[in-house]
């Protein structure tokens, strides 16, 4: 039960925010965090009970009847994967709140609660072993993530709430056709109609179906990765969305993407996934060097670091699509880490922008020496996103390369060419916003207390990744070997 | 005629005597909330007695009608339309000057129509009811003689109205003159006895189809809608975005069961053809459409298509999923129509998309109500419109109909476009205020919250937990099954 | 089988029909339209007793009386529209009834 | 004492994290006493240790610390590795560095981020030594990246001016080329062999098939750190950082990291004589076109990071000709001269007020005696002036080796000894024009104990460091072979060479030649420059050399302009095009359709018949 009561929890915060806001609206943050706490510690009391390195199977199962007369199930489980994903959620769910605390002065309670639900929504996600509840979760965390970037976005919010949503729906829709698709298949092989994960597992499809309907949950995992020429919705998505939805944005919501592919599309379709493998890792490659290109052109901070998204994302579509462990596991630790380094990466340019009012990098400069401690977790975070060993990033992009490589060569070796564009990229950045000249007069504040304590956090999360990966390693090594056996 | 012939007619002899009632009040010279209060109750009293006649169903009463389970459900739901209709109605006309009384008349017969429709297994019966609700229509469109160019749109419908029934009983007579029969299941008996004349059938059942698509408001025929809908005063706009489509719906389906009429190749051609055009015709239309009415009048062309895809596969699943479907789509335009009614000021009907800016900070529980229906009819998951949408999906994927499943999917993308621009709109920064200049009886404004507030239960109670919805549809067809196989 | 040919009636009606659908289609004004509508209906009417006929049954012809009843009502109600359009444009024309349509919108997104 | 390896790392490590949470509220006293007591400790660590280690007589000393990463049949660890080679690196790089950092406490006293530095420089330290010890080449790997980024630091140290970014984030990116490379020869090698561990490679490196790509990918990696044609441009222009960082990481330590890494994996590259080879003309390449540039260059610090940029071709040559020891040797005298002359350099420019141009220095010697006399240490050593300097005897035998060893020639020996006269040359002007003629400058500040130590410290060992080597023919020590040839392959002579007494005197003449030249042009008789100069393709040649050989208007026109030009011209991403004129085809459409919503009841009508008309055919004629 303890994944629904996860859920549970989040949405019932969620309402008591809601609620609270109306008689204060400095309540509604206790209340999120508070319910963020709970659940990180529901969640780290499971991780810690469970021995990590042993989980083989599914640690928690739960499963209902939900829609019946269409077979459709209640059905959470979680498996190492899913675990490490839902530590992710939460971890970055609370930091999501800890920096909206003063981002957000109007409308808290209703702030609150969408960022709650989104956050429940991906929760969801990661844990559904139904795929129509996978999908209904899917859609759910669409609605208030419209909200909170459609409402308390930056000036382009309503343009970029639309391409979000439209291009996610899009998807969605297209793995919905395909989920039926298999549904069907599946109920007339088996005479079972089940929309059950471990069911339709056995369904066996000729080679010209699977293709398809794996097409179309392709499409939507694509979308959401995001994969190029599918990105565009990303970078004014990030760049117009509040801090802490770019926050979710980049740091969880383009995982529910990789988790999708690493769920379904690669056990349920082994052979067609094997079969247009090449196509994806190419357009993986596309995605690193366009990404890491129109990274820097761009001179909206938040903006650069979208595309640095793209371009991080497509590490994992490569590792995705090279069928082993290596990459794979690199692909589990891309998907922590990026999260993790790009979502610093957005709290920071949160924190620039509430200081100074801008978002335009023309326009900054210098910052280091005003702003010391900034200047340095900056670094420290550039340098993740540019694949610096000791941390995160590294780890994760060696094992993808590295696993890729054996997959296919001439396609990684332009990959990790990449690197060198990423390279370009941040390097820019970190010039642009804290080195040369000063150009502001006044004194800035640096970090204030609750600002240290999350950058503290992302800090020696990003850190310990790099140097100590081993225990996320094990973590997911089962739920891996799994998908690279089938 | 035996008495449980007579009993099972029961709701729709109360039905009929309800404008009687309503007459004998108005000569008595009542006030506009007896004869509300009254109709509301005759209204109780219709459902009522449809719960006391339930176990003598199915009963046929040859050879005009049957009262089996499909058509409880269908009158169930037209006379749940009616009773929130009926509310708003009175919010609505009790600010304006004209007389109100007659309007109740009016709207029962119309509501007889629709609900003879759905029992009528015979060309006069289906004919008969029809006319019943048209002829209603063209009065209550133009009820409001004197503003929103009211007479115009019911000028227009009225012709149009009354050509397309000439269309349809030239269709009648052209089947009557190949078959000998009027009552559907003589003339599938003659189809498949003996050789008939493809010219005569398939022409009429061509000029059948032209009638229904009219009234249906499916493209090309539905250039009355937009002007009608927004001509017409909003609680009419609203009885035919529901009761009147819900009982064309119903004989289509009847007619459609008898004769199979899903086995001709040329009649899916006509159905797939009018479902795609509307689907891409609705939406495409919506997208910049500013006058709220329009706009609703245009999804509901493209909702009617959507309805088709899952007529077109003619088994039980398709059926169940339109009768859903009607359902989600019912109670979605009922909550949506309602908050237009709600807001609608004396001088004229809340259309323009302005009126609606930042709704939500408002008035927040008008502004979720109305967020909720959207979302519905967008098809996002916890809302009725979701599963609605899904059991098309299911019906359509099932018969392995992709080109109208994948048309379906595409335009409802298009579609979400102007849903969310409406959504966007009710969150926007408001300046103005509007002044609230309403003084009604507070026990009415209760009452038309209490219903806004069950249509927004039963939106999400149906978006998240439908079965008992479906189980409902399954077993009231059950019942239905059993006559036409008799 | 009666000897009954109900080829040259149903032609007949057909073309009854369609003067009523060119009539409807051409004439602006209102009146015109609703009664070119009525041949409409009439036609149809013709066409039911026809086949009535063929089949030899009465079922046609009661269809025939419904059709005019509900042809005279919809003329009564359509004839107050008519009385109130006139009161309110001054014409029959009903190309001047054209204030309901889809106007020129603002910009997109 | 092998548990105690990791202690060497982790003293600079503990340095670089305390100063840097603590450093902003620290004295700047507390801030020299961290920053450069650290390494300190850890130089004097790494000689206890080295002591220990040469005693026991072991091969290695392996110190594994924790599991780093373990996956599917990869696996390595953080693991160190101290061998004969490591050792020889631990010790440079702690010793020079703890004199270069007790140097630094002085000569960047007045600076306001001295906190910053020191942790900087304590970072380099760690990541260097992490290199040097690492026992996988992941975890080498990671060194490799970690003195990228401070290189990028101290590069960019005084990050206000634009000017020291740009050479920051081109040091940068050229190496991170080559370190792109050298990842990409890790994955070859990981799929050949399944490992990672240095030791398991050299085993199992018979069985490598392709095994000179990954050399030579390998090679990248070492060229790009090492500054080595064709990726050498970065290092004259990070000469922007403070002069203690161009003495500890682009003299001493970090230019000579690709040469550590070919040494350390000599096992490939004896597998594949095509990438000896190349390593060799690399070497060639680079000694001589960096020697021509340091001899037409004004600026005191771009001289002598040309010369280093020489220097480690040198190093290079040696490698690539199988001459390992000489090479490794040659880099442990480079580290103490060089590092002399930058922190020398840096006491002329502080003195001068911050003026790098030589020819407006002059007539220090008599000004500043200490330091014209170990600034001489170092040029001495640097031209290889025979006997008396270290560099005689580590270029003398890779003069030698150029040519007698497997795989030397006359060729490369002819470059060599080039060089060799260019580089007598350079360090002679170098010396000549600040320290002799007159004085152009007022000196501002005589530099301080702090500072002068260290400059005798490098200056003797300048001289003597040599001695542990002496070539075969003279006195046969080989104290220096002896000991890293524990870890290298011994070089192997080729038959049928002239006497190695012959081309040794050759190259003393060619050295003492190139320096003469020197005092004959820059000193004895000027005029014979200034006539030179007149001639319009020797200012052209001047200029060519001066710029590099255009290395960097080549690299302009190929890459950034080409990437800036598709950069900026697709800012705002042409697949948002495809996307909006979907949008607009909707809205097209929206626009026609709505024309046809007109509110004309005829049209209407109309319409209505035609779809009749439309299903009707449809009914008949599908």
């Amino acid at each position: 039960m303890i994944l629904v009561w996860m859920i549970v929890i989040l949405l019932i915060g969620g309402l008591l925010c809601w609620l609270t806001a109306r008689a204060n609206e400095h309540a509604a943050k206790w209340v999120a965090l508070v319910t963020m706490l709970i659940d990180a510690a529901l969640i780290c009391g499971v991780c810690f009970t469970q021995r990590v390195s042993s989980i083989n199977t599914w640690i928690v199962d739960i499963k209902t009847q939900w829609i019946p007369a269409y077979g459709i199930g209640f059905h959470l489980a979680m498996d190492g994967l899913s675990m490490v994903m839902l530590l992710l959620t939460f971890f970055l769910g609370t930091l999501a709140v800890l920096c909206s605390w003063n981002e957000i002065k109007q409308r808290t309670g209703f702030y609150y609660f969408n960022l709650l639900c989104t956050l429940a929504g991906i929760a969801g996600v990661f844990v559904a072993m139904d795929l129509f509840l996978f999908y209904f979760f899917w859609e759910v965390m669409l609605v208030p993530m419209y909200f909170l970037i459609a409402i308390w976005g930056d000036t382009n919010r309503r343009y970029a709430a639309y391409k979000f949503f439209i291009f996610t729906q899009a998807g969605g829709l297209l793995m919905l056709i395909a989920i039926l698709s298999l549904y069907f298949i599946h109920a007339a092989q088996s005479g079972v109609y089940s929309y059950d994960y471990f069911d339709l597992l056995n369904t066996t499809l000729q080679p010209s179906a699977a293709r398809w309907i794996m097409m179309g949950f392709l499409v939507a995992f694509v979308i959401k990765l995001p994969m190029v020429p599918l990105h565009n919705w990303l970078p004014d998505a990030h760049s117009e969305a509040p801090t802490a939805g770019s926050l979710i944005l980049a740091g969880l919501l383009l995982k529910t993407g990789a988790y999708g592919i690493m769920r379904f599309v690669l056990p349920l379709f082994p052979q067609a996934a094997e079969a247009i493998a090449w196509w994806a890792m190419l357009l993986a490659v596309i995605g690193i060097v366009y990404g890491a290109m129109l990274a820097f052109a761009q001179t909206d901070i938040k903006r650069l670091i979208a595309y640095t998204s793209v371009s991080h994302m497509g590490f994992v579509l490569l590792g995705i699509f090279s069928f082993n462990a290596v990459a794979m596991q690199g692909v589990v630790m891309q998907m922590i880490t990026h999260g993790i380094s790009t979502g610093a990466l957005f709290v920071l340019a949160g924190m620039l922008k509430e200081r100074l009012h801008t978002r335009d990098i023309e326009s900054m400069g210098g910052l280091w020496s005003s702003l010391p401690a900034m200047g340095a977790v900056g670094m420290l975070f550039t340098m993740a996103s540019l694949g610096l060993p000791m941390l995160g990033n590294f780890i994760a992009e060696f094992l993808v390369l590295m696993g890729a490589f054996t997959a296919n060569v001439p396609l990684t070796v332009i990959a990790t060419f990449g690197l060198v564009f990423s390279a370009i990229y941040s390097l820019r950045f970190v010039q642009k916003v804290f080195l040369g000249p000063s150009t502001f007069q006044k004194p800035l504040p640096d970090f204030s207390a609750r600002e240290f304590v999350m950058m503290a956090a992302l800090s020696i999360a990003i850190v310990w990744l790099g140097v100590y990966p081993q225990p996320v390693l094990d973590m997911v090594q089962h739920a891996v070997q799994a998908v690279v056996t089938k | 005629m035996d008495s449980l012939q007579l009993q099972a007619l029961l709701p729709f002899i109360v039905l009929a005597s309800a404008s009687v009632v309503i007459i004998l009040l108005i000569a008595a010279r009542q006030s506009h909330t007896v004869i509300q209060i009254t109709g509301f109750l005759m209204m109780c009293l219709v459902v009522l007695a449809m719960w006391y006649v339930r176990d003598v169903l199915p009963r046929a009463i040859m050879p005009l009608l049957v009262v089996d389970g499909m058509a409880a459900v269908f009158t169930g739901l037209i006379v749940f339309c009616v009773l929130i209709i009926g509310l708003f109605s009175f919010i609505y006309f009790e600010e304006r000057e004209e007389n109100p009384k007659e309007y109740y008349i009016l709207i029962f017969l119309g509501t007889l129509g629709a609900a003879v429709l759905t029992i009528s297994r015979h060309f006069i019966s289906v004919f008969i009811g029809l006319e019943l609700l048209s002829i209603s229509l063209y009065a209550l469109i133009a009820y409001l003689r004197n503003r929103n160019n009211a007479v115009e749109a019911g000028m227009k419908y009225l012709v149009l109205a009354a050509m397309s029934s000439a269309f349809l009983l030239f269709g009648m007579a052209l089947i009557y003159m190949d078959t000998g029969s009027m009552d559907f299941d003589g003339i599938a008996k003659q189809l498949q006895t003996q050789g008939h004349s493809p010219a005569l059938f398939v022409t009429g059942i061509g000029l059948m189809m032209v009638a229904v698509c009219f009234k249906l408001a499916l493209v090309p025929f539905h250039l009355w809608a937009a002007d009608v809908y927004q001509g017409a005063p909003v609680p009419v706009t609203n009885f035919i975005a529901t009761v009147s489509k819900i009982g064309v719906f119903a004989v289509l389906v009847r007619f459609a069961q008898a004769v199979q009429l899903q086995s001709y190749h040329f009649a899916v051609i006509i159905i797939s053809f009018v479902a795609i055009v509307s689907m891409v015709g609705g939406n495409l239309l919506a997208i910049k459409q500013q006058n709220i009415k329009r706009l609703l009048a245009y999804s509901s062309i493209a909702h009617l298509g959507y309805l088709l895809v899952a007529f077109l596969p003619g088994n039980a699943a398709g059926i169940e999923a339109g009768m859903f479907y009607l359902f989600a789509y019912s109670i979605t335009l009922l909550a949506a129509f309602g908050i237009v009614t709600m807001l609608s000021g004396r001088q004229a009907d809340a259309d323009q998309l302005e009126a609606y800016r930042g709704l939500y900070w408002r008035n927040p529980l008008m502004g979720a109500i109305l967020t909720v229906a959207l979302l519905s009819l967008a098809g996002i998951p916890l809302t009725a419109g979701f599963i609605g949408k899904f059991a098309v999906l299911n019906a359509g994927v099932q018969q392995q109909l992709w080109l109208p499943v994948i048309v379906l999917v595409i335009t409802s993308v298009i579609g979400l476009y102007y849903y969310l621009r409406i959504i966007s709109t009710l969150f926007a920064e408001t300046q103005v205020i509007f002044p609230k200049e309403k003084s009604l009886h507070p026990l009415f404004v209760a009452g038309t919250y209490g219903a806004l507030l069950v249509l927004l239960i039963l939106l999400l109670g149906a978006g998240i937990f439908p079965s008992a919805v479906i189980d409902g549809i399954k077993n009231f067809l059950c019942q239905g099954f059993r006559i036409i196989n008799f | 089988m009666p000897s009954f040919q109900t080829q040259p009636v149903l032609i007949v009606a057909a073309i009854l029909f369609a003067l009523g659908l060119t009539g409807v289609l051409v004439r602006r004004n209102i009146i015109f339209m609703l009664i070119s509508v009525e041949i409409m209906l009439n036609a149809a009417g013709l066409a039911f007793v026809a086949a009535g006929a063929r089949w030899g049954q009465p079922d046609g012809q009661v269809m025939f009386l419904f059709i005019l009843a509900m042809a005279a009502s919809e003329i009564s109600v359509a004839l107050a529209l008519v009385m109130q359009a006139y009161h309110q444009h001054k014409t029959l024309d009903v190309e001047e009834l054209n204030a309901l349509k889809d106007g020129t919108e603002p910009g997109f997104g | 004492m092998t548990n105690l390896i990791a202690y060497i790392p982790a003293l600079p490590l503990a340095g670089f994290l305390l100063l840097f949470f603590t450093g902003r509220r620290m004295s700047k006293s507390m801030i020299a006493f961290v920053g450069a007591g650290s390494v300190c400790i850890a130089a004097l660590l790494t000689i206890v240790i080295g002591i220990t280690f040469l005693q026991s007589g072991s091969s290695a000393n392996t110190q594994t610390l924790w599991q780093w990463m373990r996956v599917g049949n990869f696996s390595c660890d953080i693991s160190l590795r101290l061998d004969a080679l490591s050792l020889v690196f631990v010790f440079i790089i702690s010793f020079v560095g703890a004199l270069i950092h007790i140097y630094s406490i002085a000569f960047m006293r007045q600076d306001e981020d001295y906190a910053r530095f020191f942790a900087s420089m304590n970072l380099f330290v760690f990541s260097m030594l992490v290199l040097v010890l690492a026992d996988n080449l992941v975890l080498l790997y990671l060194g490799w990246e970690g003195v990228g980024l401070c290189s990028y630091l101290l590069i960019g140290f005084w990050y206000k001016v634009p000017a020291n970014c740009a050479a920051a984030n081109k040091a940068f990116f050229i190496t991170r080329i080559g370190d792109t490379a050298m990842a990409i020869g890790l994955f070859m090698l990981f799929k050949t062999l399944g490992t990672l561990n240095i030791a398991d490679i050299q085993q199992q490196a018979a069985t490598i098939p392709n095994v000179t790509t990954i050399a030579l990918l390998l090679l990248m990696g070492g060229m790009g750190k090492s500054a080595q044609v064709p990726l050498q441009t970065w290092l004259p222009d990070a000469m922007a950082g403070p002069s203690p960082v161009s003495a500890l990481i682009h003299a001493a330590t970090m230019v000579t990291a690709g040469v550590y890494l070919v040494a350390r994996m000599n096992v490939l590259f004896l597998l594949s004589p095509a990438a000896m080879n190349v390593v060799a003309v690399v070497g060639a390449i680079t000694l001589f076109v960096a020697g021509c540039s340091a001899l037409v260059q004004t600026d005191i610090k771009r001289i002598l990071a040309y010369s280093t940029i020489s220097q480690v071709g040198y190093m290079f040559l040696a490698l690539g000709c199988g001459a390992w020891s000489a090479a490794i040797f040659h880099f442990f005298t480079h580290a103490f001269f060089k590092a002399l002359l930058f922190l020398a350099a840096g006491v002329v420019i502080e003195s001068l007020h911050h003026e790098h141009n030589i020819f407006k220095m002059g007539g220090l010697k008599n000004k500043m005696p200490l330091l014209y006399y170990t600034f001489l240490a170092g040029a001495s050593a640097l031209a290889a002036l025979p006997f008396i300097s270290a560099g005689f005897y580590s270029k003398d035998a890779i003069l030698w080796y150029s040519w007698s060893a497997g795989n030397g020639n006359v060729m490369l020996w002819a470059v060599a000894l080039t060089g060799a006269f260019i580089t007598a040359l350079y360090s002679a002007r170098l010396v000549i024009v600040v320290f002799w003629g007159d004085m152009k400058t007022p000196i501002a500040q005589q530099p301080g104990k702090l500072m002068t130590m260290p400059l005798v410290t490098l200056a003797i060992l300048s001289i003597i460091a040599g001695f542990v080597q002496w070539p075969h023919n003279l006195l046969h020590v080989t104290l220096f072979a002896d000991l890293v040839e524990k870890v290298l392959p011994a070089t192997v002579l080729k038959q049928g060479i002239p006497p190695e007494l012959l081309l040794q005197l050759i190259a003393a003449v060619v050295t003492l030649g190139g320096a003469y030249t020197g005092y004959l042009l820059y000193y004895k008789s000027p005029h014979i420059i200034e006539q030179w100069k007149t001639a319009e393709p020797n200012l052209n040649l001047r200029e060519f050399f001066v710029k590099g050989w255009r290395f960097d208007e080549l690299y302009q026109t190929l890459f950034v302009k080409p990437f800036l030009f598709i950069t900026r011209s697709n800012k705002a991403d042409v697949f948002d095009k495809i996307h909006q004129w979907l949008v607009t085809a909707c809205s097209r459409l929206n626009g026609w359709l709505s024309l046809s919503q007109n509110g004309s009841l005829r049209w209407y009508i109309g319409s209505m018949l035609v779809g009749i008309i439309f299903i009707l055919a449809l009914q008949f004629f599908l």
